[in-house]
This record gives structure tokens, C-alpha cells and sequence, in this order.
């Protein structure tokens, strides 16, 4: 039956500072199809921005001749989000601002992407893809009352 | 020639007053505030009198926020905090309020319903 | 020099009807970026929703194991998309509605989308791929005014 | 279970008076609409009293029309025409008022500004 292929949808963008802001309206304009409210659609642009940011970034390091791949996932009210880049994903772990110290200097006040990614979405994960790329995994799920 | 995004930012500066008379400098935002908002940003805040010790943040014309722009209105704040200025904002989306709360930077800028309110907020 | 590789978005859909909402908020993305007005993103969104929708009724028969492919090309103030399916495109030639015979049922209510692409957007031409799948060629040029 | 995109037409039917005071039959669309909507489409259409001669039309709350609901729409005009009914529209965005005079549609329903002028437009 071909009505169990899962939904997929693929974009790829070029590796410059500002396209992020396509990958935030092509990601809205899926979970609007899957019926998320505006609130968590706000939610999923901002993280999906932040994630497209870091590979362009830092896992490609702004080399306009690598792209970044994101791809959707629909199925059963759950929307999962990889972005992908070419470098070996973050050797960091996710660190909670200190608004004190960042107001003091004492901590930079960058540094907040993956915070706010992981505040935002269900679920957000760091991993490689099996050929050693660098990839973000977000997940957000649509409520029952919502379905 | 290859295609530059158009990632835009500008500030205008108004001036206002508060119930007491002082002077308020409003720095109106429009645009993106990202990364490369360094330059306008900073220049809006030079334009402020430097003895003004009221500062108004206007958001409702932003389209685009991210955590790099986020981190320069960090370090706006830095430099309001200082040299002793107080900050009042307004004219954030909700999903704005909650990323800023999220960050603790409510702490050194009240979040306020609009102009008027955040205007008349001052203590002095 | 790396400044010379002209910025290229791709996104791929599943041959749904439905989908080519995201292919309008994907291309307004890339529009807005390039400073497009408001207006001209309008004209690009309906001719980019026309273009799927027969790429997923016509051409792919909404075979669900197909997908759809957009490839969307910036250059010199230029904005090339191309909609590509698995068929064998078109084999009529655009042809303006007449709307008197439509509303004496002289000729069918649809068959509107060809007329409309070609009306909203600068240039739009229908080839195929070199492996035989139909393809639209959508373009826009921005004003001189507007660069 | 595999995504089914949501595409959601809806029709509300209002009552209004024209300036003579026969009735007018309101339908407000909202949401999508595209080649699944016929039978909302229609359904609302049958919900207007069969004496009702005057028909307004409302798409300010559309918020995706493409061809095939164009196409759709020209199907109800071609029943009012039929039913000798006199179609007024309003709501319908600056870019969507020229898709409907690009194919021509504006000769069998009038593009009016707003509610009130789309219900003053009748002259019987
Ligand atoms: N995709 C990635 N590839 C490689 N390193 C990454 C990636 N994403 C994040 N990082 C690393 O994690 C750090 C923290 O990221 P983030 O919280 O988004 O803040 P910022 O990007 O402002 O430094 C980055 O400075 C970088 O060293
Ligand atoms: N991508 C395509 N592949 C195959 N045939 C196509 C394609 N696009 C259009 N056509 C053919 O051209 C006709 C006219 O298309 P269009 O003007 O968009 O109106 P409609 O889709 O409402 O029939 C279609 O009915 C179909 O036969």
C-alpha cells in the first residue's frame, strides 16, 4: 500500500548567512500543513534557524562550495527536523545562559543557539550522520487536542 | 556576481519624554538583527545624547531575531548598564517575550505591553 | 574565487496535493532574500503553486512513491525555478481562458494554470530534463529600481 | 500512518439587506480553497434561500486560492447565472483582484472595496 510511505521533505542550501531564513519558511510552511498552531511554529522557525546558522557556521565554515541539507519528516503528528553540515557536529554540550555573568563579561554573550534550541523544540539531538557529517535532530509533536 | 542575501537593519532614534520631564532616547529597530547588525545597532545607541539616562527599545518593526542579534542586544544592554541607564522594551512577539525570558534578559530590560507603558515605567 | 558559484536552493516534495504550499513559502523565502517586493513575491508564489500542482496531478499522476523537485537559481538580480516531475510534460500549449465559453459550458471551469504562470512571472517555458521528465522554467528579474 | 496535508475550506452564510430591502445572501469563504473544496463550496451556496436574488461574496479571510478553486468559484457564478442571481465580491487581496480580471472573471461578478459598498452595488 502506498499509503505508508512516510512524507518526506528535502532542502538544500547554500552555505551563506541569511538563507537560514528559508529553511525557517519552508519548515513553517510544513507544520502549518500538518496543522501546528502558530505558537509552536514560531517555536520550530527560531530552532530550525539557530540549527541552519550552526552549520553554516561552524560546520561548514561559511565554504559557499558546501550546502546544507535539512529534511523533514512527517508522520503520526510528529515533525522531525535533521539539518545537516559537513563538519563533525559540535564538540560542546548544551550550556544554559547566565545572563549575570554574560552582563559582567565573564562568559561571551554568544553561545545561546543551543540552548534555545533544545528550550524549544520536544526533543534536539547532536549527532553524526553515518558518513561523518555533523547533524541536528529536532523533533516537535503536535498535541492530541491539536490533531 | 553571485546573489548576497539582503539582511537589513536599521534604527531611528526618537526622542520622548518621562512623567518627570527628563528626556527618554527611543531607539526604534526595524529589520534583522543578526550577526552583522553590529555596526547599526551601536551606531543608533551613539546617536543618544550622552546625557540621557532613559532608554526605550522599540521591536515592533523587527522581522528576523536571532541568537547572534540577541547577543548584541546583550551587549547594548551592557553598555546602557554601565554607564547607568535604565532600559525599558516593548513591541515584542510573544514568541520573543518567552525566547527573551528563556534567557534571563528580562532581568535587565522590563518587558513592557507598548510605548506608553514602557514610557511611563520609569522610577526615578 | 568561491564569489563566482551562483547560489542555488533545491527542495524536493512528496507528490501531494497540499505540498506546493511549501514550494510557495520555500520561493517567497528566496524572493524576500533577494529583495523582491511584495508584489512580485505574490506574482512567484501563485505561478510556483500552478507549476507543482501539475507536477503532481499531471506529471507524477500523484504516484506518492514520486516526488517533486524545485531548483531555484539566484543570479544578477535574477530568480530562475525550475518545478520538475517524472512525466513527460505538457503536450498542449498555454491558451488563454475565455471566460464567456467557461460560463456558458462551452469550455471546461479549469485549465487555467499554464495561463496563469505565463501571465504572473517574467518568462516560464515548458522542456524536459535530458533524462525525459517534464520540467516548467519559471523567471522573474528584479527592477533596476529594486536592486 | 502517513502526513495528509491539511487543506480546510470553510463557508459561513450571513444574511444582509440591500438599500431596497430584499435579502442578500453573505457567503463568507475562509481557509482553502482548491479542487477538494466543491462540496463545501456548494454546500454553503444551497444554504441561501432559493428567493434570495442577490448574492455577496467574501474571500477576506482565503488564505490560498489557486486555479482549481478559481475554477470552482466559476462554477458558482455559472449557477447563479443560471438562477438569474447578480454576484457582488469583496476581501480579495490586490494580487488576487488581478488573477480574477487576468482571466477575465470580473465580468460576471463586480470587485468591490468592502462589505457595505459590495451590498450598495445592487441596482435591480
Ligand atoms: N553544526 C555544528 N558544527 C560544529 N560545531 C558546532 C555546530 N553547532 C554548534 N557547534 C559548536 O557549539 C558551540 C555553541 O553553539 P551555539 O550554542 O549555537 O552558540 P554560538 O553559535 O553562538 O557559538 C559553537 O560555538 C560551536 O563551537
Ligand atoms: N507537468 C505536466 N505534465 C504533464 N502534463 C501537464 C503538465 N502541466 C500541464 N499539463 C497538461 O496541460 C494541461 C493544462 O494545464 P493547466 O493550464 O495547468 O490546467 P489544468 O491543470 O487545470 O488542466 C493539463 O490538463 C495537462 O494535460
Amino acid at each position: 500500500m502506498v499509503q505508508d510511505i512516510p512524507s518526506t521533505v528535502e532542502l538544500r542550501l547554500p552555505s551563506k548567512l541569511g538563507f537560514e531564513k528559508v529553511a525557517m519558511q519552508t519548515a513553517a510552511g510544513v507544520a502549518r500543513l500538518m496543522g501546528f498552531p502558530d505558537e509552536r511554529v514560531d517555536d520550530l522557525k527560531t530552532a530550525v534557524a539557530e540549527a541552519c546558522i550552526n552549520a553554516i557556521e561552524h560546520g561548514n565554515r561559511f565554504d559557499e562550495r558546501l550546502s546544507i541539507g535539512i529534511v523533514l519528516s512527517m508522520e503520526d503528528g510528529e515533525l522531525e527536523v535533521k539539518i545537516l553540515d559537513s563538519g563533525s557536529g559540535p564538540h560542546k554540550k548544551v550550556h544554559a545562559p547566565d545572563i549575570d555573568r554574560k552582563m559582567h563579561g565573564d562568559e561571551e554573550a554568544r553561545g545561546m543557539g543551543m540552548f534555545l534550541m533544545q528550550a524549544l523544540v520536544d526533543e534536539a539531538e547532536w549527532t553524526q550522520t553515518p558518513l561523518g557529517g555533523g547533524c541536528v535532530r529536532l523533533m516537535i509533536r503536535l498535541d492530541k487536542e491539536e490533531e | 556576481m553571485t546573489m548576497q542575501p539582503q539582511l537589513i537593519t536599521r534604527v531611528h532614534v526618537d526622542q520622548a519624554k518621562a512623567g518627570d520631564g527628563s528626556p527618554i532616547g527611543v531607539l526604534r529597530f526595524s529589520g534583522d538583527i543578526t550577526s552583522t547588525s553590529r555596526d547599526v545597532l551601536f551606531g543608533g545607541y551613539a546617536e543618544v545624547p550622552a546625557t540621557t539616562r532613559k532608554l526605550v527599545f522599540d521591536f515592533s518593526k523587527v522581522e528576523y531575531l536571532n541568537s547572534s542579534g540577541i547577543a548584541l542586544v546583550i551587549e547594548l544592554l551592557m553598555a546602557a548598564n554601565k554607564a547607568d541607564r535604565k532600559v525599558q522594551s516593548f513591541g515584542l512577539s510573544p514568541h520573543f517575550q518567552k525566547v527573551f525570558i528563556m534567557v534571563g534578559l528580562n532581568k535587565y530590560t522590563h518587558l513592557q505591553a507598548d510605548e506608553a507603558t514602557a514610557c511611563a515605567a520609569f522610577v526615578d
